[in-house]
């Protein structure tokens, strides 16, 4: 029986990371629309940023500041993704996008230029195989970063109410993107964040629960409810007219990048916050996102993409499920747990669980 | 304007090939006559003949990744094939029927497990006795590979068409998702086989070293190389026949007027099953060849990750596209060999290489020449040349 | 026959194939580390009967198409003689084909081997063969119930084979036998099953992650008992899998050896560690311990190499190689090196040890030395 | 014709019958007990907006539920048929927006309203089985000579989003009679359409009607085209039908006038009767 109730403990801490994945992919759906395939990679980014910050070797800096500057790293990070990349795909300005190729290949034809020349299917026209002085690579970059700015705003079309396919594939790009940036900057090895409370327990009756679960579930049930609040005030609903109606919605005068700006920057942040604790309860990897972001997928469809409470549970559920079919039946069984729970719901429930889901489709 | 009509009308009632109906419309699209009006079976019928004897013409030898003199560039160009014929099938999913389906990495698993469990040899029948660590995954049914492919094929495509029937209830991202789980769910089963699938004798854990099928004793890598074209053959021919006959317009009915199927007769799941199906057919047929060319199959392979790059494959080569997956695969390979000794800077690549598409190439790289024709400066070239040689 | 020309007297190219991204990079550079180390010295030595040696490298990630394509780009376009070192249990037999039909020989600590392949020379004991040297000391240890934790895939299978075997020579009884999935960190359902059991002895085949996540899973249960992992999953002699734990969690983790602790105090190994240290090439940044394994083994292939007297065909390279069992390759860090003939005869190696881990001293201290699992 | 191996049903023409049909969404209740037993020929039928045409149409075609009484096409009852089996039993229809595939041509859209009329499956069209080859020819020339009746021969193989949207709705119309329906539903057919293609598509339906016993039930609010076209008219209001019959009678009938027609059409009626070929 005790064996029971741990593995539902267990259970619950590994579904509040699905359920935070989740919330933030649906924030992000209901506001603007985008089945954010990346989200659980930006969430690790920022938990790494966390640990590099307090654990690192170069900076030790106390934990809480860590957390601030990290979680406020996620939720400005979540702001830029939405800035530069979403905003020519949901009809907004492309002109950021067209600013940032720019600079960034500027940025790096200096480098070749300089050293290794470009790259090898033009390397053989004289002159471009690099190795100028920095001055001349400099010029060199600098004369063909407005060609790629007016490239870029010619090129890049607005699209007005893209379906979800372009925008899927666009974020599963951008997932790539970031693992390797991950990769490269942290470097490839599973790392433990300590937090002030890893490792200790305490005991109710003879289940023994340990602090950072306690923390996970706590947070991931604060978070949810927070979020549920935020939606009933002004921005909130704001935030659903747009998802629901974009041109009407900013006929209405309603600023529709500033609040796709700030769901993608709410979105970051929760995101953030689960990989956080996540790496503090287990271990911080460049796999633990790819495993996570279906699961928060699976959660968010259990609430039919619109539904926080419908999210939460959701996850809640999937977690729960795995730990007890692990603990009870076999541990082979559990990795497929999740997968069954939704192909199951969604053969019974096609619009999913809630109510709320049967009003829109997705 | 309808003058040109009538001009027309008179050649095809000269022309005693075309057919018409009794009073001399034409009944199919009038082709241009002689060569011109074949010119696309030409070019393919050329293209796929020159790739059959790539391995004896190494007209690519500068070019290390594709060089077909090595077994290095043989290797990577039976991956290329494979890839683009599960990318024909995706076509025929995706961009032609318009269906979000996303198991194809389990189907293409599939075709890979199949293909070894079945042809591999009868040895080592008993889990506890044999040394499987020493021989990996050598049990099997013993079945010649030729006979194993197709029927793997035809399961598979049973399979996929199971996989599809939550397209007829789902709507787009619904549909993704389920679909997704699905084939994850086929991987795991898979890779559950070291305990599940024991009766079936298979019994090494989940790695399995693929028996190799040599055709007419051509050594491992030539014949991977030609099923692999094989593979990519048959589906590409498939697709075309298909996309450009009745079963393509059902398709197409079923995905733009979806709602008029009724009252014309179609039933819209069947045609969705039947996409599905398809494609299916394509992917464990492409998942078999590589299998070939890899030598060994191992569930990690077949995650997520590899529908990504089928994806990366589409997208790149062109969403619906005839060539688009072949183009695809070959830029996708040759990033992935170019930048083999950085694979940090390979992922950011491909991952930026997908954006980049996504945003300014929604059509792939199959869609370059038509935007080149269409593009402002070079009609306006087109036309000073046409004054030119009037003038002249 | 590539190399040859090259050949006698010349300059001999020996390839490898190793992970230097992904989860197994620490590992795979170290392993690199420890070639480029030892080609760098017998170069300075003035190399063997005039060979000196070029050591070719590729990044696979433990992924096959990587490895595959990897090993033929190493044949053809870079013509190494043979295979050094390269590892990975995930992908490596899907090179067997190409390396047989290019008669290069293969040198390494691969598991699993094929015993039917000419090429290849397994220089380590199998994982298995860990394994059992494990449960051996488990039982030496008065255990009576052995649970089993893998991940769903080969190493999980080898575990559990291990166990299997051992069984019937020590009639203990297997009380759970639970999977992880590759590259997740749910372990707690498998933890709470072992923990239920209650087994004296818990042999894991699992990533370093996941045994760290176990280890501290147990700890915090209160429970304690005889945990070790084969050499790659317990990084013994190293802190890669210790370092994702609370220390008193590690206190009392057994890890196989393959290969001596980095930190024995014998004359090959000082020698290795000052190299080591003064070392500044590729894999630099890897975890010692592993670079302390390929130094030993590309040791005994340059011992291989001196006793071929010249003449460095392949049909050479076997006939002397398959003697080896008559008068083996004795390199002080690993178990002695008799390769035999077909079959079975390329399983060169055999026999492990045991090491623990005590948080205390942050270090490792071998409790058993090299010997062949009990039968 | 040298089609006539498709007519497969055209024989003996069922009366189309509704008996005492109710539908209702919800709430609101849009058709309350209609009875009407259309004849074969041209059938009219109109009303305000929202008077419940079109959920009629929809009705036959399966689309919507009647909650109570029924629809009989001869003596089967419509509820036992699916949608596709109503096509097998010859039922078609059109819709007030033509639902055509845009990228396809016209050959093709006409040609998908003859899918229950093909025998050999995809697996022979993959082969390219000469008898498959040779049904799908025959069935082009059908389609073919259906588009010359309306003078869009010439347009077959262009893609049918360039043509015109009149033409494109006779485009439909062609695609629902190539079925060799025994009953067709014309949802305004002619909205939208020019003089000059009113005129193609009114001579070539009475074209078919004349041959074969099709009943043919249009649904139109040129009230004059309705008027010269069809013997008997039903008008339907609230869901009800308020009267039927000859033109002259329902033009005349002071309810219609009161719900439909507007006061003073009378007198403006008759002189538009007055040319009857005027559309």
């Amino acid at each position: 029986m005790s064996d029971l109730l741990q593995q539902i403990v267990a259970g619950l801490e590994a579904g509040s990371y699905y359920a935070l994945i989740g919330l933030a992919i649906v924030v992000v759906m209901k506001s603007t629309d985008v089945p954010n395939f990346a989200q659980a990679e930006m969430g690790l980014m920022a938990a790494y940023m966390c640990w590099w910050l307090a654990d690192g070797d170069e900076i030790g800096w106390p934990f809480w500041l860590a957390i601030l500057v990290g979680f406020a790293f996620a939720a400005v990070f979540g702001a830029l993704v939405q800035f530069f990349l979403i905003r020519p795909l949901t009809g907004l300005s492309n002109q950021p996008l067209a600013i940032l190729a720019a600079i960034s290949l500027g940025y790096a034809l200096i480098d070749l230029f300089q050293d290794n020349g470009l790259p090898f299917f033009i390397d053989w026209i004289p002159g471009l195989g690099g190795g100028y002085p920095l001055g001349v690579s400099l010029v060199l970059a600098i004369l063909s970063v407005p060609l790629v700015y007016i490239f870029m705003k010619k090129f890049v079309k607005k699209m007005d109410n893209v379906d979800h396919f372009p925008l899927l594939l666009l974020t599963i790009g951008l997932t790539f993107a970031l693992g390797s940036l991950i990769e490269i900057f942290f470097g490839n090895q599973p790392q433990k964040f300590n937090t002030p409370w890893s490792g200790n327990i305490f005991n109710i009756g003879d289940t023994r629960i340990g602090y950072d679960q306690v923390v996970s579930i706590g947070m991931g049930l604060a978070i949810a409810i927070g979020l549920a609040i935020f939606f009933r005030s002004k921005w909130g609903v704001r935030m659903r007219a747009i998802a629901e109606d974009g041109t009407t919605a900013r006929l209405l005068g309603i600023n529709a990048g500033v609040i796709s700006l700030l769901a993608w920057a709410i979105g970051g942040l929760v995101a953030g916050a689960a990989m956080t604790l996540k790496g503090g309860s287990t271990v911080l990897e460049l796999g633990s996102a790819e495993g996570l972001i279906l699961k928060g997928f699976i959660a968010a469809v259990l609430g039919g993409f619109v539904s926080l409470p419908g999210t939460f549970i959701g996850g809640m559920v999937v977690g729960v499920a795995e730990a007890v079919a692990g603990g009870q039946i076999s541990t082979s069984l559990q990795p497929t747990m999740a997968l069954l729970i939704v192909v199951i719901v969604l053969f019974l429930y096609p619009d999913g669980l809630t109510r709320e889901a049967k009003l829109r489709e997705v | 304007m309808a003058l040109l009509e009538k001009r027309n009308l008179e050649r095809y009632r000269t022309l005693a090939s075309v057919k018409t109906n009794s009073s001399g419309f034409p009944l199919y699209p009038p082709k241009a006559s002689g060569i011109k009006g074949q010119r696309r079976l030409i070019t393919s019928t050329g293209i796929f003949v020159i790739l059959a004897f790539l391995p004896w013409l190494p007209i690519l030898g500068w070019f290390t990744i594709f060089n077909p003199a090595t077994n290095y560039g043989l290797g990577n160009i039976a991956y290329v094939f494979a890839y683009a014929a599960a990318g024909v099938g995706f076509n025929l999913l995706i961009g032609y029927s318009g269906t979000l389906g996303l198991a194809h990495a389990g189907i293409f698993a599939l075709g890979a497990y199949g293909t070894a469990i079945l042809s591999a040899p009868q040895e080592c029948l008993d889990y506890d006795t044999c040394e499987t660590i020493i021989r990996p995954a050598v049990a099997g049914y013993g079945w010649p590979f030729l006979v194993a492919l197709p029927v793997v094929c035809i399961v598979a495509a049973l399979i996929g068409a199971l996989v599809g029937f939550p397209a007829a209830r789902l709507k787009g991202f619904y549909l993704a998702i389920a679909t997704l789980a699905l084939g994850e769910l086929i991987v795991k089963l898979i890779s559950l086989d070291a305990k599940l699938w024991s009766g079936l004798k298979t019994n090494s854990g989940t790695g399995k070293q693929v028996p190799i099928f040599e055709l007419f004793g051509s050594g491992q890598l030539k014949s991977a190389y030609f099923i692999s074209l094989a593979s990519l053959i048959i589906t590409f021919v498939a697709y075309v026949i298909y996309t450009e006959n009745r079963l393509g317009r059902t398709l197409k009915a079923v995905r733009d007027i979806e709602i008029a199927t009724g009252p014309l007769g179609i039933s819209g799941t069947y045609y969705k099953l039947v996409a599905f199906g398809l494609s299916s057919f394509a992917a464990a047929f492409a998942g078999a060849a590589w299998a070939q060319n890899s030598a060994f199959v191992n569930p990690t392979s077949f995650r997520t990750r590899l529908l990504v790059f089928l994806l990366v494959v589409l997208i790149l080569g062109g969403l619906g596209k005839l060539w688009g997956p072949l183009i695809g695969a070959f830029v996708f390979v040759y990033l992935r060999q170019e930048f083999q000794d950085q694979q940090k800077l390979l992922f950011f690549l491909i991952g930026v290489a997908l954006m980049l598409a996504i945003l300014l190439l929604p059509e792939g790289f199959a869609s370059l020449p038509d935007r080149m024709r269409d593009s402002r400066w070079v009609q306006d070239l087109r036309r000073r040349f046409k004054s030119a040689k009037v003038s002249s | 026959m590539p190399g040859l020309e090259k050949g006698v007297g010349g300059t001999i190219k020996i390839g490898t194939s190793q992970p230097f991204t992904g989860r197994a990079a620490v590992a795979g550079e170290a392993l690199l580390g420890g070639l480029q180390m030892a080609v760098d010295e017998i170069n300075a030595a003035g190399g063997i009967d005039g060979c000196d040696f070029i050591l070719a490298w590729e990044d696979d990630r433990y992924e096959i198409e990587q490895m595959v394509t990897n090993v033929r780009k190493l044949i053809d376009v870079d013509k190494v003689w043979g295979f050094v070192g390269t590892a990975g249990s995930q992908a490596i037999p899907s090179t067997y084909p190409a390396i047989e039909g290019a008669g290069t020989p293969l040198w390494g600590p691969i598991s699993p081997a094929n015993q039917d392949i000419k090429e290849i020379y397994l220089t380590n004991p199998t994982r298995t063969e860990q394994g059992k040297i494990c449960i051996d000391y488990f039982v030496s240890q008065g255990a009576e119930t052995i649970a089993v934790i893998g991940q769903d895939n080969e190493m999980g299978v080898e575990a559990l084979a291990a166990a299997k075997a051992q069984e019937s020579v020590h009639g203990y009884e297997i009380v759970a036998e639970e999977e992880i999935e590759v590259l997740s960190d749910v372990v707690a359902p498998a933890v709470l099953a072992v923990i239920e059991s209650g087994a004296d002895g818990v042999l894991t085949a699992l990533d370093n992650a996941q045994n760290g996540l176990v280890l501290s899973g147990f700890h915090e249960a209160g429970y304690n008992p005889l945990v070790c992992s084969d050499a790659g999953s317990a990084g013994a002699g190293g802190i890669n899998t210790v370092s994702l734990t609370e220390p008193e969690a590690a206190d009392g983790y057994l890890g196989a050896l393959q290969v001596a602790l980095p930190d024995t105090d014998s004359e090959f190994v000082n020698n290795w560690r000052a190299g080591w240290e003064a070392y500044d090439g590729p894999g630099k940044d890897g975890a010692p311990n592993f670079s302390l394994q390929t130094y030993s083994i590309i040791q005994a292939f340059f011992v291989l190499w001196d006793r071929l007297d010249g003449n460095y065909t392949y049909e050479n390279f076997h006939a002397v190689a398959e003697t080896l069992v008559d008068d083996p390759i004795l390199i002080p860090s690993i178990p002695p090196i008799a390769c035999g003939p077909l079959p079975g005869g390329h399983q060169c190696a055999s026999g492990a040890g045991v090491a623990v881990y005590s948080s205390a001293t942050e270090s490792w201290t071998q409790v058993k030395a090299f010997e062949q699992p009990a039968s | 014709m040298s089609t006539q191996e498709y007519s497969g049903n055209t024989s003996s023409t069922p009366p189309l019958t509704l008996d005492d049909l109710h539908v209702a969404f919800g709430g609101n209740r849009v058709l309350e007990g209609v009875n009407i037993e259309f004849a074969p020929g041209f059938n009219g039928l109109i009303g305000p907006n929202g008077a419940g045409k079109t959920t009629i149409f929809n009705v036959l075609s399966g689309y919507v539920k009647a909650s109570s009484g029924r629809a009989l096409l001869g003596d089967t009852d419509l509820d036992t048929l699916k949608q596709t089996g109503r096509v097998r039993n010859g039922i078609c229809r059109t819709f007030q927006s033509p639902k055509l595939i845009l990228d396809a041509t016209v050959m093709e859209n006409v040609l998908l309203g003859m899918h229950t009329a093909f025998k050999y499956g995809h697996a022979s069209e993959l082969i390219r089985f000469p008898a498959q080859r040779k049904e799908e020819t025959r069935a082009r020339e059908k389609c073919m000579d259906m588009l010359e009746e309306f003078g869009l021969a010439e347009d077959a193989h262009k893609e049918t989003g360039d043509l015109s949207l009149g033409s494109q709705k006779i485009v439909e119309v062609c695609r629902a009679l190539v079925g060799d329906p025994s009953v067709l539903l014309l949802d305004e057919p002619a909205a939208g359409l020019g003089a000059d293609d009113v005129t193609i598509l009114l001579k070539g339906l009475r074209r078919i009607v004349e041959e074969s016993d099709l009943c043919l039930v249009i649904i139109e609010h040129d009230l004059d085209l309705v008027t010269t076209m069809c013997p008997i008219i039903y008008v339907l209001h609230f869901g009800q039908i308020i009267s039927q019959g000859s033109p002259a009678e329902i033009t005349s009938d002071p309810a219609v006038i009161e719900a439909y027609l507007g006061s003073g059409y009378a007198e403006g009626g008759d002189d538009t009767q007055g040319e009857p070929n005027a559309t």
